[in-house]
């Protein structure tokens, strides 16, 4: 999709380290509680600034522990900052509602007007998205889609969701690899969605014929399984079995660790 | 228009959940009743289905490609916009936790924009016009109109947010989003429409029910 | 009795005009192997659906262990009867191995313990040991096949019904599946119903053939007596075993070999068979 | 010069140690039957995927009518190589027969009637006029399949690349893809590679035979040659087609006959040595 695919991210998930084998439950409760403190920092401090910069560290430090590949990691970053980048960037040039008195200053040579305040608030904004982004990158490099849910269904997702969850996982693989197979048969018979020598809109109905193949398809995949899943007993009951594991020393210090590291941040920070 | 994790103050950000949660309880207990069990699988493959189609390219003017969204498109043809948002929620809740495309705080915010407010308003300007305009027509306009409402909704929860002013940020929002939502969500949804009632006239609930679906 | 029991079954598809299965009648012995055998599109698959009640009679019933299939009954009959359906993609439906062989005998309500017991009994009856947390995009298709018997298999069947198990598996990936079937009916004596049309398989493989032909059975009987009828073969668009045809091929040479369909007996033959030749050819001079 | 010249190929997947293809090389020459011959994973479909520049070598080279692919002439290069790939599912996507059949013409950027002229021309090779308005979805497995090769021919190319093209057809089925794209290669002298695992079926059908192992080419030769080396196949996770497999059953006995790999190949060696053996019988009393 971004130049990273589900297979990359797959491949990261599959590595052997400290981080990756912390039980699933713990690492979500991990996710949650990260993002929930980013969040809640102020939204106009230059302290904050400092804590954001503290956290960043602290997951850097885990991703070097979990030994993702750190061009993936900047990959996917980069990737993903022009979301963050866009809304951040504009801030010094409008007034934000909440801030009383603006010191402003002019963009050297077109002299367009940007507030000192606006600048911190966009830093921070950026700041928060960026912690954020490492956050789930990490989060999700070191844990299996599977992983996720099953710990979200000890965590008491609810049973429907947590099947309905865990059988589009299974599929977003099974159509990932029929979109590549239906890409590829139309490259081969020379479909180019820049080609200049047919109409654009012919273009744009082999698009949408494709889409709708793909809509087709899918809802044909689920009225087969529908079939496969009643003959193995399914019913409004079905539950997804959880492999239990216990939660161990090496989860426990992982909690105590982040808790110091997060405190000191946060209070001495 | 994914909003991220920071630009949205943390009790807001609680607030939309609540409300994404409400109305995925909703379109559960739609699902319920009008699909039974088979609604586990065929919601999970769709789910599947339109996290693929969401990353087909579709050339859209200025020489970059955009995507389709699908809420509407689920929503016109299995017939009520709780197809969309159930849908629409189970992939954004993967492009979040997996790619970071959206935060994880502010999910709740992109579920009630991109699955909540444009099935909606796409699926129930789509239902009236249907019968003057026909499918196609219908389809089109019915897909614009939910992307260009979900964009809005955007913009109204970034201006409450503080993050942007309000003005602005509509006018930007939509502009962009009008612009490209013809091609990307209006024409495809129409495309995409018209072929399976040729293919499988039989899952365009649509195109024969009549009634409000609950 | 007959553990399962087909008798009169009328079914059509409504967008179809033709109906898919036209009063079969088809009884199978517990313990046996059973070949059911049919071109694409002869309403062998749509047999098979009424076999456990995916699909329910439109005429006629469907007796398994002396009861009809009715509403009431699926979930023993469900127990009783397992399907590997044919594409591994509509069967193998969770994202690791564990999860997918767990699913059948969590829904039977079984405790956590029994469950993982069963995972492991089923994976180690197909071979599988040591791959529970694999997810199934990254096995090839014969691994898949077999997850999706462990599946099955996990439910602990008195009969199990195989949508065309060998359907698009290299020489040893087939003959790795045929001999696993043949093992669980030979050492944990389940009952195998298996739908093909690869007439190369079957022979190796069953104690009786049923032939569908556009929805109506039209022969029912021991392999060799299958295929010792071309015209019945024919008239099921499927052909006769290759071996089958090659000493056919020689009878219209004047040659007096028997029908056989399997390498071992078409070898047996032609070595009696010369041998008897020459021995004639001796004697006439 | 060969039409296809596929020089010290190697390519590896990113997530998987092992190379895809190991130094491959082939020469495929204009108007031949070529078969690829490998079990699943061998590397049949990494090598097809060169062929036509989906791939592109990560060392060695393809060259297509003598120029190596680059990004430059792909567009030349597909227009010369088309691939009719395993499931038509993933490449008859178009809601009616003739829109699909279109598809490749119209990317060519011929003018419309040009395109209509080709429709009707490729359906007609295919044996399918008269379904242009039809819906590829409710097709058959076999119709698809026509379809998907129908869509191929439409761009006119020189070479023709087929996946595993009787996989999941049954009997009747695969008689009649096999026949036509014979016929493809006899009439219209388009050059055909298939690449397949089904033993029973190549022999019947190609010029040479090329065997793939992990990754690498183990054999490049007649059939007859081909299968006249069990080891060979044995090695690269294949069988012996069956009616070679009768045959070398006999030689062990101490018949003398020859390896043939076709019914009608033994056939005939069958008669002779029956007769020569009975004449050799007779001469010793």
């Amino acid at each position: 999709m971004h130049g990273i695919s589900l297979t990359d991210i797959e491949r990261e998930t599959y590595k052997n380290t400290p981080i990756h084998r912390l039980d699933g439950r713990i690492k979500l409760l991990f996710l949650i509680a990260i993002i929930i403190y980013i969040v809640s920092l102020p939204k106009f401090s230059t302290f904050a600034l400092w804590k954001l910069a503290g956290l960043e560290m602290y997951l850097i430090l885990l991703i070097l522990i979990a030994r993702l590949n750190l061009f993936y990691v900047a990959l996917r970053y980069v990737m993903l900052t022009p979301f963050g980048l866009g809304i951040a960037i504009l801030q010094p040039f409008f007034p934000q509602a909440f801030i009383k008195e603006f010191t402003i200053h002019e963009l050297p040579l077109i002299g367009m007007p940007w507030t000192e305040e606006g600048l911190l608030f966009g830093a921070l904004l950026f700041a928060k998205f960026t912690v954020a982004v490492t956050t789930v990158i990490l989060f999700s490099s070191t844990s299996p889609m599977t992983e996720m849910v099953e710990s979200a269904r000890r965590l008491k997702l609810p049973r429907e969701f947590a099947l309905l969850l865990t059988m589009m996982i299974r599929y977003l693989f099974v159509f990932w690899g029929i979109l590549n197979r239906l890409r590829r048969a139309q490259t081969s018979r020379c479909f180019d969605i820049w080609n200049k020598s047919v109409p654009r809109k012919w273009i744009l109905e082999q698009i949408g014929y494709s889409i709708s193949s793909l809509f087709i398809r899918s809802y044909e995949q689920g009225e087969r399984t529908f079939q496969s899943m009643l003959s193995r007993g399914y019913d409004y009951t079905a539950d997804i079995f959880v492999h239990k594991k216990r939660i161990q020393a090496p989860e426990i210090a992982f909690i105590v660790v982040t808790i110091l590291v997060v405190g000191n941040i946060h209070f001495l920070g | 228009m994914h909003i991220g994790d920071g630009q949205i103050p943390l009790e807001q950000a609680v607030i939309y959940w609540i409300v994404a949660l409400f109305f995925i309880w909703l379109s559960l207990r739609w699902a319920r009743k009008e699909m039974d069990e088979a609604k586990v699988p065929i919601f999970a493959a769709l789910a599947a289905g339109i996290f693929a189609i969401q990353a087909m390219n579709i050339p859209i003017p200025w020489g970059t490609s955009g995507h389709m969204l699908g809420s509407v498109l689920a929503a016109i043809i299995l017939g009520s916009p709780f197809a969309g948002i159930l849908i629409l929620a189970l992939v954004l809740i993967v492009q979040g936790c997996l790619f970071g495309d959206g935060g994880i705080s502010v999910m709740g915010a992109n579920i009630l924009d991109m699955g909540v407010i444009a099935s909606f308003t796409g699926y129930y300007t789509f239902r009236m016009i249907k019968g003057s305009l026909g499918m196609g027509k219908a389809s089109f306009i019915g897909g614009w109109v939910g992307i260009v409402m979900g964009a809005e909704a955007v913009a109204i929860e970034l201006a409450i947010a503080g993050t942007f002013p309000l003005i602005p940020a509509m006018t930007w929002m939509g502009i962009y989003h009008a612009v490209i939502g013809v091609i990307g969500e209006g024409l495809i949804t129409a495309i995409v429409v018209t072929s399976v009632m040729k293919t499988r006239p039989d899952l365009v609930a649509t195109s024969s029910k009549v009634g409000v679906p609950a | 009795m007959s553990i399962i029991d087909v008798r009169n079954l009328v079914y059509s598809y409504h967008s179809v005009k033709t109906l898919a299965l036209d009063r079969v009648n088809l009884q199978i012995e517990k313990g046996e192997r059973l070949t059911l055998l049919g071109a694409n599109g002869s309403g062998k698959s749509t047999l098979i659906k009424h076999l456990n009640g995916i699909l329910l009679p439109q005429k006629g019933e469907v007796l398994v262990k002396g009861e009809p299939i009715s509403k009431k009954n699926l979930k023993d009959v469900r127990r009783t009867v397992g399907i590997v359906y044919q594409n591994p993609d509509d069967q193998v439906f969770l994202p690791t191995v564990r999860l997918d062989v767990a699913f059948g005998p969590t829904n039977l309500g079984l405790r956590p313990d029994v469950v993982e017991q069963r995972v492991e009994t089923a994976l180690n009856n197909v071979g599988l040991n040591g791959i529970e947390e694999r997810a199934p995009h990254h096995l090839s298709g014969g691994e898949k096949k077999l997850v999706a018997i462990a599946g099955v298999l996990a439910m602990e069947p008195e009969v199990m019904v195989l949508d065309e198990p060998t359907a698009g598996l290299d020489p040893e990936g087939k003959q790795r599946i045929l001999r696993l079937i043949y093992n669980l009916n030979k050492k944990l004596g389940i009952t195998l119903v298996i739908a093909t049309h690869d007439v190369d398989v079957v022979p190796v493989f069953s104690d009786r053939v049923a032939v569908l032909s556009h929805g109506k059975k039209i022969a029912d009987a021991t392999p060799t007596e299958i295929f010792s009828d071309p015209d019945l073969l024919r008239e099921s668009h499927l052909h006769l075993p290759i071996v089958t045809r090659l000493l056919q091929g020689l009878q219209e040479d004047g040659i007096p070999v028997k029908t056989r369909f399997t390498v071992a007996g078409a070898r047996k033959e032609l070595l009696r068979v010369m041998q008897e030749q020459c021995m004639g050819y001796l004697l006439q001079t």
